[in-house]
C-alpha cells in the first residue's frame, strides 16, 4: 500500500533503498545515504552489508549520529576496524556493489564536487573535500548520487572534479582506468540514469506531483528525455512509518 | 628515564617545522588538549596530517601553527565546516596537499610497510590530482604494473616525525588501545618516526598482557606517554565521554570569522595556563559529568 | 539459506584444482579435520598456500591431494619436519612454490588490497628468487620507484579461491574472531574470493558486537560456517586446548617413510566416517580433557 | 664472577646476549636465541623488544616452548599481531637492530642455507626452508649467525643461499639492494665477524679451551686470523643461574 503523505526526503531514501539488491555491500557516508541502507536492510535486503569508511560494519543505532564521527552510528557494529581495511581490503579490492555520494554539484555526466565552488587557480570556496568519495567513485562497482534538484548543483561543468563520474563522457572513465561509474541520480523531483554509449544523463522518471518542465527548468543542463517517462514509484506505508519511527525518529537526517 | 610525561613536555620534544600526524576523525578523539599546548608554546611552521581533517587540526590552522596539512578532506560533521582550514586555502595562508581517504591511508601505509611507494586506484581523472600534480609532484608518480603492463598512480610514502594518539588505554611503556574504529590511527603510528601517546586512561603492563590482541600502539614506537582526561574535549572518546555539542556549536560560530575564533583562541586557550585551568573554565567537573559515556553505549 | 554447513558440505564446495589459502602455523591452529575430510572425499589437484608450512599442508600433500604449494618454509617445530612435502619437493611430485614469511605474506596484503603488484625488499640475491624466477617466473617481476629510479622485486597478489581458517569463536555469519598472534590469517582471509570458518565456538552475533574491535573475519566474506570441536587436533588452538604431543611425535615418526605415513593414514583418516569417530579413535573427551587449556596460560 | 662450570650452549647464549643493546628491537627465532634474548632483557638490557615474526612481542614465558607456534612462548605477550606488523611494519620499516639465525650451513661471507643439501637442480634433500629468516637477513640492520662448529656446516660454499650475508663479499651485498648484514657468527668453539672490506670471515675470539688447530681443522674454508686472537669472555655465574633456573629450566632449548 502506497503511502498518500510523504515528503521529498522519504522518496529520495526510498528510491535509495530500491537501488538496493539483497547480499550487496554498500559503502555509505551519514545522511540520507543510511537512511536508505537502513531502510533496504529492514525490508527485502536483510543481508545488505552496510560499510562506514573509518572502520565500521552493519551498525543498529538506536539513536541518530551528527555523522561518520559520531559514536551514535558505531552502536553494535559486527565490526570496528579502519579506512585500510574498508577502503582497502573491501572498497579497493573490489567488493563494493555501491556507494551512495552526494555533493555541491554534478554535471550530465555524474562527475561530483565537493571541494570547491570558484575557480581552483584562482579565487574560491572552499568545502568539505573527498574523504571517502573519490575513493568510492573510484572503485565501487556502481554509485548512486543523490542530490537537491537546483539548477546550482546540477551544472553544465562542475568547479571542480573531486569524484569521477564518466568524466568527459564515452569511454573516457574506462581509459583513466577506473571501474563502475554511476548508474542512478536520485533529485527531490526526478530520477536519472546515463546513456550507455555518451553517459550524458537521462531522465528515467519524475516524481509524483512533479512536471517535466519543473524538472527541466531547474537543471543547467538539458538531459536526455525519453519519450515515455513514467512516474517515480512512491513510499508505501510501511517505508515511511520505518523512517520515521525507526531509522529517523529524531528527523535529523531528514533536515 | 621513563617515558611519563606532562603534556607540556611532550609538546617541547616537538621541534619547529616538525610533520606531526593527528589521530582525530571529524569531531572524535582529537588532539583537543595537545593544539592548545602547542599553540600556548607558540611552536611555528608544522606540517599536519590525517585521513580526515578534524577540529584539532582547525584549532592548529586557525592559530597560525600549520605550514602545510596533508589530508583528504574533513569538516566538524553536522557542526560545520573546518572554517580555518578552509579560510587558509582560499588565502594561500595554508599550503593544502589534498587527497582522498584512502590516498592517506595508503601513504601511511606504505611508511609503514617500508615500501618504496606505493599504486592506487583513487584519484584517477578527478581534479585532485590535477592540483597535486601541480602542489606536490614529488608525491605522486606514475608506475607500471610489471605483470600487465598496466600505468598506475604511484604515492609517495608518508613517514611523519610524529604522530600524536588520543587514546582510551596505555601503559607507562606507551603500549595502547583504542576502542572502536581505528581509522587511520594503526598506519599513521607505524609510518611515524616516532609516537606521543595522550591517554584518558593509565594501567599497568599487567593489563597490556591480559589483552595484547588490542595493542595497536607498541610501545617500542613511543616517546611520550601523557595520561591527560579529557584531553579530547570538546570531542567525543568512544567509551570516555561523548563530544560536547554545545561548545562544538559555539566553536563553529566563532569561527565563521577571523576576529570570532581570536576571540575563542583567547578565550580558551591563552586564558588558561594548561589543561586543568581550561577544565575548570568550561564547567569543570560538573560540567564533564554530564559528557560521561554510558557504559553500554559508549557514547 | 544460512552458512552454518557440516564440515562434509563445506568440502564439497570446493572444485578439485581449486586455491585452498591454509590457516596453520607450524603445528597451532591447523586444518586438521578439514585435511582429513579433503582426503576422504577424494579432492585432487589442490594448490595450497600459507606463509609457514604446517601439519595440515603436511598430511594434504601426503595424501595426494596437493599439485602445488605457495609457502615460505615450514616444519612441525621442534617435533621434526614436513616430511611429506619435503618428499614431494625432492620427487617432483609437488610444485613447490618457495619464498620467505613475509613475502607470501605481502602477497596476501596486494591480494587483499587490490594492488596490481607489491614492491619487497626480501628475496634479492637469494636462491630462493633464483628457483622461484625459473619455476613461477609469472609472480616475480622488477619496477622501477618512479621517486627514486630504484629498482625493486615486485610480487604479484596471491587471491586464493578459498580461505578455511579455524577460529576460536564466530557467529553463524561468519564473523569471528582469533585469539593470539593471527600470523598470516587476516591478509589471507581478504585476499581470498570467499572463506569457509571452521570454529570451535558458535557464538550469538550478539556477542560479536559487544566487542566489534576483534572480529577479524568479517561475515561478508564467508560462505560457510563450520562449528566443530577440536577440529584442529592434534595441533593446539590458543585459549581452548593444547597441542598432542605424543600425536604430533607419531605422525613425525611415520612420516620418515611413505609406507608409515600410508599406515597413518589408514588408521586416522580413512578408518573412520567423520571427525567425531576420530575423536573417539584418538582416545574421546578422556584424552580430550587432558589437553584442555588453562584458561589463565591459553595452553 | 665468572663461572667455572658451563656448557657451549651456555656460553653461546651469552655471547649472543652481549650482541644485544639496551634499547634495541631484536627479531628471533626458537632455541638459543630465545636465551640469549632473554638474558639480554634480564641483565644489561632490560628495555630490549622481542619480537617473533608471527606477531608476538615481549613475552614473559613460564614454561619452555617446542617452537614459535608453541602458546608457551607467546605467554603474557605485550602485543599479539600478525606478519605483516612484525616483518612489515617494524621489520621491512626499517626498525629492528639485530636478527638473530641459524642454519645448516654458512659460507665465508655469511651466506646462509636452511633450504636444501645437494644439487638444487638435481637430487637434493629439502630441510625447513626460510620462514622469516630470509627477511631478516634481507632488512635487519645487523644480524648474528648461531651455528655449530663443523667443516660441514663452515663451508666454502652453500648448497643454496636462502638468506644472504655479505653474497660474494665486497660491495656485492649493497649492490643487491640490501640492508646491514652479519656482523658477527658464534659457534661453540670461537666468534667470528667480517673482513669490512673483503666481507671475508675473520676469528674475533676463540672460546676458553679452544685451540686456533681446533677451530680451523673443523671448517671447511680457512678464515682470516689476526695477530693476537683474544680468548672469548666466558659467562659469569649469575648468567649461568639465570639460564639454569629461569630461562631454561627443562633444558629444552640446551638440548
Amino acid at each position: 500500500m502506497y503511502a498518500e503523505d510523504y515528503t521529498p526526503f522519504e522518496l529520495m531514501a526510498v528510491a535509495g533503498a530500491r537501488e538496493l539488491k539483497d547480499g550487496e555491500i554498500v559503502a555509505v557516508g551519514i545522511g540520507l545515504p543510511v537512511v536508505a541502507s537502513f531502510l533496504a536492510k529492514r525490508t527485502h535486503a536483510p543481508r545488505l552489508t552496510i560499510l562506514f569508511e573509518l572502520g565500521v560494519v552493519d551498525p543498529e543505532p538506536i539513536h541518530t549520529g551528527v555523522g561518520l564521527a559520531d559514536p551514535r552510528v558505531w552502536y553494535r557494529a559486527t565490526v570496528m576496524s579502519s579506512f585500510v581495511d574498508m577502503l582497502g581490503m573491501v572498497l579497493h579490492r573490489g567488493l563494493v556493489d555501491v556507494g551512495f555520494l552526494g555533493g555541491l554539484e554534478t554535471d550530465a555526466y555524474g562527475n561530483l564536487n565537493t571541494t570547491l565552488l570558484g575557480d581552483p587557480w584562482g579565487q574560491f570556496t572552499h568545502f568539505v573535500g573527498s574523504g571517502g568519495a573519490n575513493d568510492i567513485a573510484s572503485s565501487a562497482k556502481r554509485t548512486v548520487i543523490i542530490i537537491r534538484h537546483e539548477a546550482r548543483k546540477l551544472k553544465e561543468a562542475v568547479s571542480f572534479i573531486t569524484s569521477p563520474g564518466y568524466l568527459r563522457g564515452g569511454d573516457t572513465r574506462e581509459a583513466a582506468g577506473l571501474r563502475g561509474g554511476p548508474v542512478r541520480v536520485i533529485t527531490d523531483k526526478a530520477i536519472f540514469g546515463f546513456d550507455p554509449q555518451t553517459r550524458w544523463m537521462r531522465l528515467e522518471s519524475i516524481h509524483p506531483h512533479t512536471t517535466l518542465e519543473d524538472v527541466l527548468a531547474n537543471m543547467s543542463f538539458h538531459p536526455l528525455v525519453p519519450d515515455h517517462l513514467p512516474v517515480t514509484e512512491p513510499p508505501t506505508v510501511e517505508q515511511v512509518r520505518l523512517i520515521r519511527e525507526e531509522i529517523d525518529p529524531e528527523r535529523l537526517y531528514a533536515g | 628515564m621513563g617515558k611519563l610525561a606532562t603534556l607540556a613536555e611532550a609538546v617541547e620534544s616537538i621541534p619547529p617545522g616538525a610533520h606531526v600526524a593527528l589521530s582525530g576523525f571529524a569531531i572524535t578523539r582529537c588532539n583537543m588538549a595537545f593544539a592548545r599546548e602547542v599553540i600556548r608554546q607558540g611552536l611555528r611552521g608544522l606540517t599536519i596530517s590525517q585521513c580526515v581533517g578534524g577540529m584539532d587540526a582547525d584549532l592548529l590552522v586557525g592559530a597560525g601553527v600549520v605550514k602545510r596539512m596533508i589530508y583528504g578532506g574533513g569538516s566538524l560533521d553536522r557542526f560545520g565546516r573546518l572554517n580555518n582550514v578552509n579560510r587558509g586555502i582560499e588565502s594561500g595562508t595554508l599550503i593544502a596537499e589534498e587527497y582522498s581517504s584512502l590516498s592517506v591511508a595508503f601513504r601511511y601505509l606504505a611508511g609503514a610497510l617500508g615500501l618504496p611507494f606505493i599504486p592506487i586506484r583513487s584519484l584517477r581523472g578527478s581534479d585532485i590530482l590535477t592540483r597535486l600534480q601541480q602542489m606536490a609532484p614529488e608525491n605522486v608518480g606514475v608506475v607500471q604494473d610489471p605483470f600487465t603492463g598496466e600505468q598506475w598512480l604511484a604515492l609517495r610514502p608518508l613517514v611523519p616525525d610524529v604522530a600524536v594518539v588520543q587514546v582510551q588505554v596505555a601503559d607507562e611503556e606507551g603500549n595502547a588501545w583504542i576502542y572502536g574504529p581505528r581509522w587511520d590511527n594503526e598506519e599513521q603510528v607505524k609510518a611515524s618516526q616516532r609516537v606521543i601517546v595522550i591517554t584518558e586512561q593509565l594501567v599497568p603492563t599487567e593489563i597490556i598482557r591480559r589483552d595484547p590482541e588490542r595493542t595497536v600502539i607498541p610501545g617500542f614506537k613511543v616517546s611520550h606517554v601523557v595520561h591527560l582526561p579529557f584531553s579530547a574535549h570538546p570531542t567525543s572518546v568512544y567509551r570516555v565521554y561523548d563530544y560536547d555539542a554545545e561548545h562544538i556549536r559555539e566553536y563553529a560560530a566563532a569561527t565563521r570569522t577571523t576576529e570570532g575564533f581570536q576571540t575563542y583562541l583567547e578565550k580558551y586557550v591563552f586564558s588558561v595556563q594548561d589543561h586543568w585551568e581550561y577544565l575548570e573554565l568550561i564547567g569543570g567537573m560538573k560540567h564533564l559529568a554530564s559528557l560521561m559515556a554510558d557504559p553500554i553505549l559508549g557514547y
